[in-house]
Order: C-alpha cells, then structure tokens, then sequence
C-alpha cells in the first residue's frame, strides 16, 4: 500500500475528485498560484485551470455563501478556508445560509458543498488562529462535521464528504499535515459518522479526533505498560457522532475518557461527556473524565501554549485518579 | 441630518439607453421579451402585446391584493411572526420578472411576496406558506420571510439584512460554469448596502464577471432609518457601483416600463458575458417596515407624494390613455384577482398544518 | 415595591447608566428614533441626544468592533443587537476581538462594553431568527455572559455588566421582555457569576436560564401536586457558570435536570451535564437529565415551533422515567 | 488577467496640496510636527529639522535591521509562528508616524513591527514579545502578529484581515467623545480591502465623521495573489473613498517626506473637526507575505524596479545631495542602530520565559 501523508491524501481526493466529477471545483485565498497556505492544492491550478481551481479575494463570507449557492445551483463547491478560525467573518453564511437554507425550504434545495479548513492549536498562532470551530459547527442541524487524524480517513472522509448531498465541514488539524500513514491504492470510501476503533482493549475507553489521536495512543502504551489496556477511539465525525460504537466501548470498559485538544469547557467534548453519562450511566465505574485545553485564549508563547494543550500524562493521571487505575 | 429626497429628474432616461438596447436584443436572445417600447410608445403595441400590458397590471394588482389580504389574516392570527409587505413597489417586481427566462435565478430578501408572485410561484401555496401550512412553498417551515420556489428558480426569501447577496453570486457562477447564458439577479434593500457581503459580493462578481444583477430597491428606509442617517454619499447608490467597475443605472421603481426597459438592457449585455449590472429603482414602502411597525419615523406628506406615483393607479390610467386597455379590460383583471386571492386564502384555511413529527424532516437531504 | 416588566426594567437600567455615567453611550440599529425593535430603549434619544444613544446603520461586524475600540478608548459601550441571530454576522469581532483583546496584549487593554441582545425562539421567526448564541459565547475565554429571568434580575445584571471591566454578553430572552414582577426602589446589584435558587426543594434540582424557567417552575408546581419537592435554579449567568450552587444543590436531592430552550445538543447544558455528573456523580441517583428544543432548525409554523420547544411534560416525564419521581 | 503595476506618474503630486496645508496648519495644532517641505525644499531646514531628517532616516533604518535580525532569528528557532516582515515599507510608518501627538490611537494589522518601532514602542520589549519572553510587550502571549504598547496608544497588532478597522473607528469615537482633537489611524493591506468590514467601517466612519484616518498600504499583493486578480476596477484604491464622501489621495510610499506631507495634511482637516480621511500609499514588500513564503509568484524585475526606489537608499542620497547630511552622521545613525538591534537581540535572550501559570493571567481584567 502506497503511503501518503494527510496533505498528499487531501489532495488526491481533490485531484481525483476534480478529474471524475466535472460539477466539482475548488475555491480559496491562494489555493490556485501559490498552491495553497499549506500547500494542500499545489498544482491543481496547473492541472485544471481557473475555473475549476479559483482563487479568491479575502472575502470569506461572500466566497463562503458563493458556495453555497453554487451548490444550490447543483455544482459541488470545495471550499478552502486558510484558517478554521477565519469562519468566524463567515460564520452567518455556513450557519444561517448553508445549514438553513434546505429546511427553510421546505427540502426543495439542497447545498452538497465541503468546507475544509485547517484547524487547532500547536503552530504558535496565537489567540485568534489557533481555534476549533468545528465544535461549534457540530452542533448546527443540518451541516455535517468530519475531522480526519489519518491519511487512510482523511481521503476516505473526503470521498464520502463530496459525495454527501449536505454540507459538510473538513476539518484538518493543521499539526497533522505532515503526518503519514499507508492509503490503499483500491477506491474506498469512509462513511459519514462512523467512529473507529483505533486499538481495542478492555479496561477504559479513550476518546478523541483529530489532534487529539496522538495523545491517546501515546496514553495507551504508557498504560499498557501499566498492565491497563486502554480501547482508543477516533471519532472522525462530529456530526453526527456515532454514539452506538462509543456506548458499546464503554459497556465493555466501565471507564471513559474523553479529550479534546481544543478548550475543556464546551465544545464537542460536553457534548459527548453529557451523552454517555446519559446513556452508559449503568456501565460506568465513575464520572466520564473530560480533558481539553486550558480554558484561555492560546498564548503565542511556546511553553504556555504546550502547558495550555493537554498530554499524555493528564489524560493517565486523570484516570489514575477516577478510576484508580 | 437632513435627508435628501428623491427627485424625479436626477433619473437618467431610460430612453436614452434605447439604441444600445437595441443593438444588445440582436446580440442576445431575450425569449419570450417581445420588443420593449417605453412609456412614450405604448400606443404602438400590437396584438401580443397588449395582453402582456394588462397583464403586468394584471401582477400589480395581485400582489396588492394578496399582500392586503396578509395584513387581514395576519390581525386576525392567521399569519404570525414577521410579516413585511410589498405593498407600494409593485411595480419593480413586476417590471423585473417580465424580462427574465425561466432558466434564471431570482433571490431575494424577507420582503419577498412581490417578487415571489411576479416570478409566477402559486399564489395558493404562497400564501399557505404564510399561514404555515403543509401545502405551503416550505410546508410551513419558512413563513412570510422564506418564501422558496425551487422549481421556479425562486431561490429565497433570506432574513439576515445582505446574506442572500453571496447566495446569488454563486448561482450566477453555476450558470457560466455549466455554459448557460442564464443569469441571477439578487434584490436588497437601501439597507442592506451597509453590510460587509454587499461589497464583498459586488467586488466577487466583478471580478469573476459572474452574470450577477444586483437590484437595489431603494425605499429610502431601512426600518426606522432614513438613509442619510446611516449611510454617507447622499440617497443616490448607483454611483458607487462604478468603484467596482460595474456598470449602474437609476431607474424610477413607480414606473413598471421603465424598469423592465432598463432591466431588458442589463440582462441582454449579461447574457452576452459582459458580467454584473446593478439597477437601483427608487421606490416607497406605503405600509410599516413589517406589521409591528407603524412608521411614526416619516411625514405622511412624503408617503402622499409617493402615492401620487402609485403604480397601481398611473399605469392603468395610462393604459387608458393611450389606448391600450377600456376599463372593462381592467376591471375583468381585477375581478379575476380578487378571486384568485379569496381562493387562495380558503385554501390556505383549508389546508392541513404540518404535523410535529415533520419538525425533523427536511433538515438533511 | 414597584413592579416592572422585564423591558422597562432593562430600561431603567440604561437610563440610569446615562444619566450618572458620562462614559456610557448606547448604539444599535434603531434605538434612537425608531425606539429599538422591542421597544427597549424608547424614548432615551429625546432625553439624551444622539451622542449618546447612536442609531447604527445595519453593519454589526462595525459597530460591535466600534464599541470594542470605544471601550478600549476608555469609554462604555452599550451596544444593542436586534436579535442575538444577527450576532453571527458580526462574530469575529466578537469572539476574535472582544474576547481576545485583553490576552494578546498581555493584559494591557481592557474593553468594558456590553452587547444586549434578544434570544431565543418562540415567536414563528423561523430559522434564521430563533437561535441563542450566547451558549456559544459562554464558552469564549475573556467574555462574560449572563441572561436574566425576571426584572430583578434583568435591572441588577445589567448594573452589574455596565460596570464590569470585561465585555459582557447580556442576553435577554424576546419572549419575556413584557414579564413583570417586583424591582426594589433601592440600588442593588446582582453579580455575574451568582446562580439564584428560586424555589428549594429536597427531592430534585431543576436548573434553566432566560426562557426555561416559566417552565421550570409550571413543572415544579406539577411535582408539588405530586408530592415531589423540587428546588428550581436560574443560572442567570452562563459564563462563569455558579458551579458551587448546581453541586450544592445536587448533594443534597440527589436527582438533577438541566433544561435549555435551545437546542438540546451542545451547548451550555451539554456543559452543566458535564460538570455535575464530574462533581456529583457520587451524590447522583442517576444521569443527570438533559432536555431542550429538537434538534433542527427552527421551523415557522406554531406547531411545530411549540413542539420543538420543551415543556413541563417533558421535564415531569424525564425525571419519572429517569429516576422513578 | 492583467496586472496594472504602479506607474509614479498617476501620483498627486503632493506639492500640488501646499497652499491647503498651509491654511490648514494655521487653523489646527499640528503639535511637533514644525513646519514642512517637499522633496525640493529640504535645503531649506533649520537647525532643528537637520536632527528631524536624521531621525526619519534612523527610524527607517532601525526597522530595516530590526527586521534582519528577526528573520535571522526566526531561522534560528527563537521567533515561531508567523513572522510578516516589513521590509520595504519603512518609509511608510516612518513618515506617518513623525506627524502623530502622543494622544493619537494607531491600530494595524499583523504585518506590525514597522509601526511599532516608529511609534515608539521599545525596541527591547518589541523583540521579547517576537521571543515570547515574559519581558515582551504582552508578556509573550501575542507574539509578531500582535505587538501592543497601551502607553504609546499603539492598540495592535491585528491577525483577522480587516478586524483591526472597525476597533480602530472605536478608538477615534472615543476621541471626539471625549471632546478632544485626538484621532485614530488604521493601516490595512489591499487585500484587507476585499473585507466586508472595510466598507462597513468607512461607511460608518463618514456618517459618524470620525476622526479615523484610513491608511491602506497598497503593495500589491495580498499573500500570493496580485490585486488584479482579486479585486474589480484596478490597482487604484483611493478612488473609491469618494463613494463614501471620504477625502482621498494617493502618495509614494517609498518617499519618506511625501508621505509626511500627505498625513499632515490630512491629519490637520481631521483634527479641525473634518472626518475621515483616506490616504493610499504604493508600495511594496521586498520579501515573502511570511517566513514561509517564497514569493515564487512575482517577478524578480518588478522587485528591483521597486528596490530601485528603496527608502534607504534614496533618503539618504538626497539629504547628502541637499546637504542636509554627511556621510558620518549617517554612518553614526547606522552604528547606533546596530547597537540597539543587538542590544534587543540579548534582551530577548536574557528574559525569562513566561511560566505555565501565567495561562490564566489577562484572561479577565
Ligand atoms: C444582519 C441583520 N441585521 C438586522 C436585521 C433586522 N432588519 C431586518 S430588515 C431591516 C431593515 C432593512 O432595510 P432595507 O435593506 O432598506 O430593506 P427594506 O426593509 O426597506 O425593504 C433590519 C434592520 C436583520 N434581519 N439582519
Ligand atoms: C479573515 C482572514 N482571512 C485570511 C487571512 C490570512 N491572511 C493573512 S494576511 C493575508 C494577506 C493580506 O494581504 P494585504 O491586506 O494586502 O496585506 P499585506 O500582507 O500585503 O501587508 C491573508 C490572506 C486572515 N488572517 N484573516
Ligand atoms: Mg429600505
Ligand atoms: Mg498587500
């Protein structure tokens, strides 16, 4: 099997995407000439032209709503944002007019767009580059959210993103661009909403996506050392959360931990916590255990940014305290 | 602050635009158009034409009446939430609609009936939709604000003031991508031109020369604000157009020939790949911003003078006057709508509600 | 003690604020002439000029970034949305500035404004005009953000927020603003950050904000009939959250329901779920319950707006099923 | 698409602006700025303004080599994130800044350092922030997109495009607000024009007439993209501040006097009460948008037609020429450049890193 890192997996998606699907076409700040902020689209401009690959003012709103509407006008629009954080200027297009727009009709529209966007903290960004708002996002009926941590899902995702008839929001954790994994060489497709057992295990459920991934794997070895074996989760979707493979995991582990490499309060790990207290209350040895970033904006600082983002060591001392493992 | 009023002669006569006009219809294919004569003319209509008269009035009335009939059902309960009528820019809706193909996209914001009924959508489920019924444009999901009609290529009814300008950009894009010479033409208010996609949106489709028209109902209020209070560079927008490099022109939205004269203008260089137009039509909402609103913030002598230009009762007396209909031609039209408007509302009182299991349907496709 | 409605407790407020403090000014779209679209802040223009309360034209992003400079300027902005949906166009100056100012400066800025705006669903306005963002906003570091129920509260967080150093989201639910109830003729406060016990009870802890809470005290009084004895919490502020009240109310009944006239996904319940089953899970005689509006857009039609909406039946019905009540 | 590039012909000369200036500086203060002179009047300084000419020349050269360092030490792993250099620009801030009062808000966006350094900010503390040291000017939490100095009313230092320009009309409310003739600059890149937030804040900037002076550093590309590409209606920007009544001119960027002169101008209407202001000024980035950036999209020529115009090379020349200079003062101006830059360089090295549990701190007030 041919291996890929997460930015080469991205773009064969969009090359081959682009290449079958005439009705696909890109836009973005600086995808086109400069290849893009993280060089995900280079040389697609080259090999598709202008119109397929276009390069936009920093306009995020207009060029966001452009999308939607030219997916109402039954094109498939991939959009890049250079930034997740820059959803922000056009957060009432996706939230109002990509997430509303099919309901408000009554179902006679419909908006099969992607929004990719790297996401996170880690690069040293600072407070207004460094968020995830794809948890936000993941709350919106009506939008799909997805968040690939290998070059294996990130493809697949991307597959089954341009195929979805709903908008879908692709959230690429920005320190994991260079990360590489084996991409098999065979068309495959990773559904919307599926989560995946990353490493299976017995003794406690641990549960994340994207940037988080590392973290639990990292957690699972120094646990496994430990004697514990850790099951790690990835929930790739975040819209919507496949609850039923989380609920099994922790029917069988009795203890469960969830960490989100974005801020502890909020966000999709609330969301998550608040499900499986719900509906795994019988199973659990104690409380779901939450872990995120510290609860400030992301400081410029390298060591106030490490010490912001939570490690291995929280996440095995947190369950060491929990549940006394 | 004083608020310059609108002035009838700062309008650039549509006239003037004729030959251009002219030499763009043999370029282009304005189907189903006829040739357009302004209102000096009128008397030089043939056969066709003079039923496509009667039945622009025919539209005006209609959407006066329904929109009268909103404002019925909405004191007695029937229609809730927001409601914004139309009711004094008839003309502009229906001057616009009359030039457009059925391939072309029309958007528009909250104060949607008019443009909605001009674009030919059923007036029996526009109006369910505002009673909030499952035979309703949305099945009773959208109200007064979201009136949709996909199979019309009536893409909305949008409630954010300037969120819809970014919609229509994209699916004027979706037209050139696929080859068409189809076009989307967007309508906003003088308030909207205070949002940031408004100059993102006019700066995008110039650059991308997207067959996008931008279609400024200037009513010279934007709720309780008259326009010099909140926007600086006087009452006229049409000049600014020209910092993008889009072409604009004023046109007067009493006067339905001169809108769909100018609009025939815009639409053919569009067709042609000439890129975005923008038309700014002047025009007065009669009634309140919606039905909360009871317009305490303007004279009643400035609503008197629009009323003088009342579409509703200048365009049939021209009519008469050249020739072009007798009254009973204008009364059978009339007739005809009050029917139409009466059904539409016992089938809106007739119609089932939605029930509260589908409150989940429709969210995904 | 006079009585008041929600509106012209909040008016009160405003004038109060004009009148002593020279450096509060009021902008927004309509306040002045127009009186706002609720009706908040009539007559305030005629009695303070048009410095100090400024009719905006509709470009939120710049006016809610103008109040952030003229509060960085010294001054204190009370800025008026007319729906806190209309936030969403204006949201990086919110979340990106607001909030962030203070932190990227390292502490040097500080941007005393409030942003008033109304909330909530339930008045057939459909999607795009329903939502209640300030949950989202209460998960912003730097922002605070309450909502009053009655008109004490409404007139002592306003007090409190004109005062406060730091931008304050101060949400008020659009259908109780013709609530009405008993304001003291004396000055007093109500602190951010201090949940109220409105009604205590041994058997059950019901906690709400803004909007829920009528329906908290009907399901209150339907428990009462039944035996039952609920002790009823308003938040009445989202961020910071008065955690020690919810524990506290929680170790001693044992049972806990947290009720959002949003949407029931996400959220600041999601949040308040997450915390109380970390901190109570010993006390807790079963998953804490979790109840809101259906997840999907906001549809128009009063049936089905109602029917998304929760009421006490859902609320009695829960906690039955839940913990045998 | 064709790129139009910069031609010094289309320049306003901004001699033409004297007579205006003049009646101007009598009816406003224009505190410390003394009297000026274009290009061709410099032999005319007095004693004092021979040491002002040399300070221009200083501050230019001191962010030129502030710069250098921090690439320098962005290689070296001690600056991270994105780092935006100035250089080229330096004639910009350098001249806008000589003409401020210390009352006066300046606002920017992430491309900083420049402003930063001509407004003041020390040298040391502007280098630990780039550090992350607890001695930088937000104690390391900002980092180079977000250098602030409250006691210079340097207000950031802004990463969001377009963010910076409705805080900076804040800024300019609270000035008149207060009753004051103080005012607010913002600087913006012309890709910032293409937010929604720079119509709406000129807009609002000319209804309030506040006292925010619009800065828009044209370089002509926003990151990779060429302005032609981007934007409708040319390379010219200033134009376009006429569709909001705002007062516009354009001026060499890359003459340090002419853009002295063209501020005090416009500084000086401002301060006697007459609203915003817009100055665009052509100029040009030498190196990538950020570290990361090897500008493999622009021609080498286009940058040495530019280089051929540096700030640092023709400003010293021409004070050499009219004799406002010798060689040793400039080299005395250079030398103790040096020293500071190295002098910030060891500073930021020898200061303590922030400790984790500063996280929290300046999170609230
Ligand atoms: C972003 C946003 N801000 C505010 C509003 C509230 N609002 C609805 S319509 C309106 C006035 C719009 O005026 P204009 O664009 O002139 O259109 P008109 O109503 O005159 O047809 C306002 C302020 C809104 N819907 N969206
Ligand atoms: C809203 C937003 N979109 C995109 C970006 C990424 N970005 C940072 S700088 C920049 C280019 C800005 O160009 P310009 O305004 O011309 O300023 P210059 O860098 O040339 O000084 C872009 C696209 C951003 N920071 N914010
Ligand atoms: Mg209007
Ligand atoms: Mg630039």
């Amino acid at each position: 099997m041919p291996t890929l890192t997460i930015r080469e997996a991205i773009r064969l998606g969009l090359d081959e995407a682009l290449e079958t699907d005439p009705s696909v076409f890109l836009m973005g700040e600086d995808i086109g000439t400069y290849g893009g902020a993280y060089a995900v689209t280079a040389g697609l401009l080259e090999k598709y032209g202008p119109d397929r690959v276009r390069d936009t003012p920093i306009s995020e709103a207009a060029f966001i709503g452009a999308g939607v509407g030219a997916a109402a006008g039954g094109l498939r629009p991939i959009v890049e944002l250079m930034s997740m954080s820059f959803a922000l200027v056009g957060f009432d297009q996706i939230v109002n007019m990509a997430a509303n727009l099919r309901y408000m009709s009554g179902g006679q529209i419909k908006a099969p767009m992607v929004i990719r966007a790297p996401t996170g903290a880690g690069m040293q960004l600072a407070a207004t580059h460094s968020q995830s708002f794809e948890t936000w996002l993941a709350e919106v009926p009506g939008l799909r959210v997805v968040a690939p941590s290998t070059p294996y899902d990130a493809l697949g995702l991307l597959r089954s993103s341009i195929k979805e008839d709903n908008p879908v929001i692709y959230a690429e954790s920005a320190g994991l661009y260079g990360a590489s994994g084996e991409t098999p060489a065979e068309y495959y497709e990773v559904p919307i909403g599926s989560a995946k057992v990353c490493r299976s295990g017995d003794d406690a459920t641990l549960i994340s996506y994207g940037h988080g991934m590392p973290i639990l794997y990292e957690s699972a070895e120094i646990l496994a050392a430990r004697g514990v074996s850790a099951e790690v989760i990835d929930l790739r979707s975040l819209s919507p959360i496949d609850t039923g493979v989380l609920v099994d995991s922790v029917q069988k582990t009795g203890r469960v931990l969830a960490l989100d490499t974005a801020r502890r309060s909020g966000g999709i790990m609330a969301e998550v916590t608040a499900t499986l207290q719900e509906q795994t209350s019988d199973w659990l040895d104690g409380p779901v255990v939450r872990i995120g970033a510290k609860c400030a904006p992301w400081p410029y600082n390298r060591e106030m940014e490490q010490g912001s983002l939570p490690d291995a060591q929280d996440v095995t001392g947190m369950l060491s305290a929990t549940y006394d493992l | 602050m004083e608020i310059q009023r609108y002035v009838p002669t700062q309008l650039r006569p549509a006239r003037q635009m004729r030959a251009d006009l002219q030499q763009i219809e043999q370029a282009s294919s304005l189907d189903g158009v006829g040739e357009l004569r302004s209102v000096g003319e009128v008397s030089l209509y043939g056969p066709g034409e003079k039923a496509e008269l009667l039945d622009l009035y025919r539209q005006m009335y209609l959407i006066r009446r329904f929109e009268e009939a909103c404002a019925e059902n909405y004191s007695k309960g029937n229609i809730r939430g927001f409601l914004h009528l139309y009711i004094g820019q008839e003309a502009v809706a229906v001057g616009v609609m009359s030039v457009l193909r059925p391939g072309d996209y029309v958007v528009t914001h909250y104060r949607d009936h008019g443009h909605a009924l001009a674009r030919g959508v059923d007036t029996n489920r526009a109006m369910a939709e505002l009673f909030g019924r499952k035979t309703g444009l949305s099945k009773g999901k959208g109200g007064s604000m979201h009136l949709f009609d996909a199979s019309k290529r009536f893409m909305g009814g949008h409630a954010i003031v300037g969120g819809q300008l970014p919609l229509a950009a994209g699916l004027s894009l979706s037209c050139t991508y696929k080859g068409t010479d189809d076009i989307a033409i967007v309508f906003f208010g003088d308030g909207a031109v205070n949002q940031g996609t408004f100059h993102e949106t006019m700066n995008l489709a110039a650059v991308w020369k997207l067959p996008l028209l931008f279609f400024l109902e200037n009513n010279f209020y934007g709720m309780g604000s008259a326009i010099g209070k909140v926007r600086a560079g006087g009452t006229d927008f049409y000049p600014m157009a020209e910092s993008y490099g889009i072409e604009s022109v004023l046109v007067d939205g009493m006067n339905v020939l001169e809108v769909r004269e100018v609009m025939a203008n815009a639409v053919g260089k569009m067709r042609a790949g000439g890129g975005p137009q923008f038309i700014e039509a002047k025009t007065f909402r009669y009634v309140g911003h919606s039905m909360a609103d009871p317009a305490r913030y303007r004279d009643d002598s400035e609503l008197a003078e629009w009323m003088e230009k009342d579409p509703l009762k200048t365009f049939p007396s021209l009519l008469l006057a050249r020739g072009a209909a007798v009254e009973s031609d204008l009364e059978a039209q009339r007739e005809s709508v009050h029917q139409e408007v009466s059904a539409a509302v016992r089938f809106s009182e007739g119609s089932a509600k939605p029930s509260p299991h589908e409150i989940f349907d429709d969210v995904y496709a």
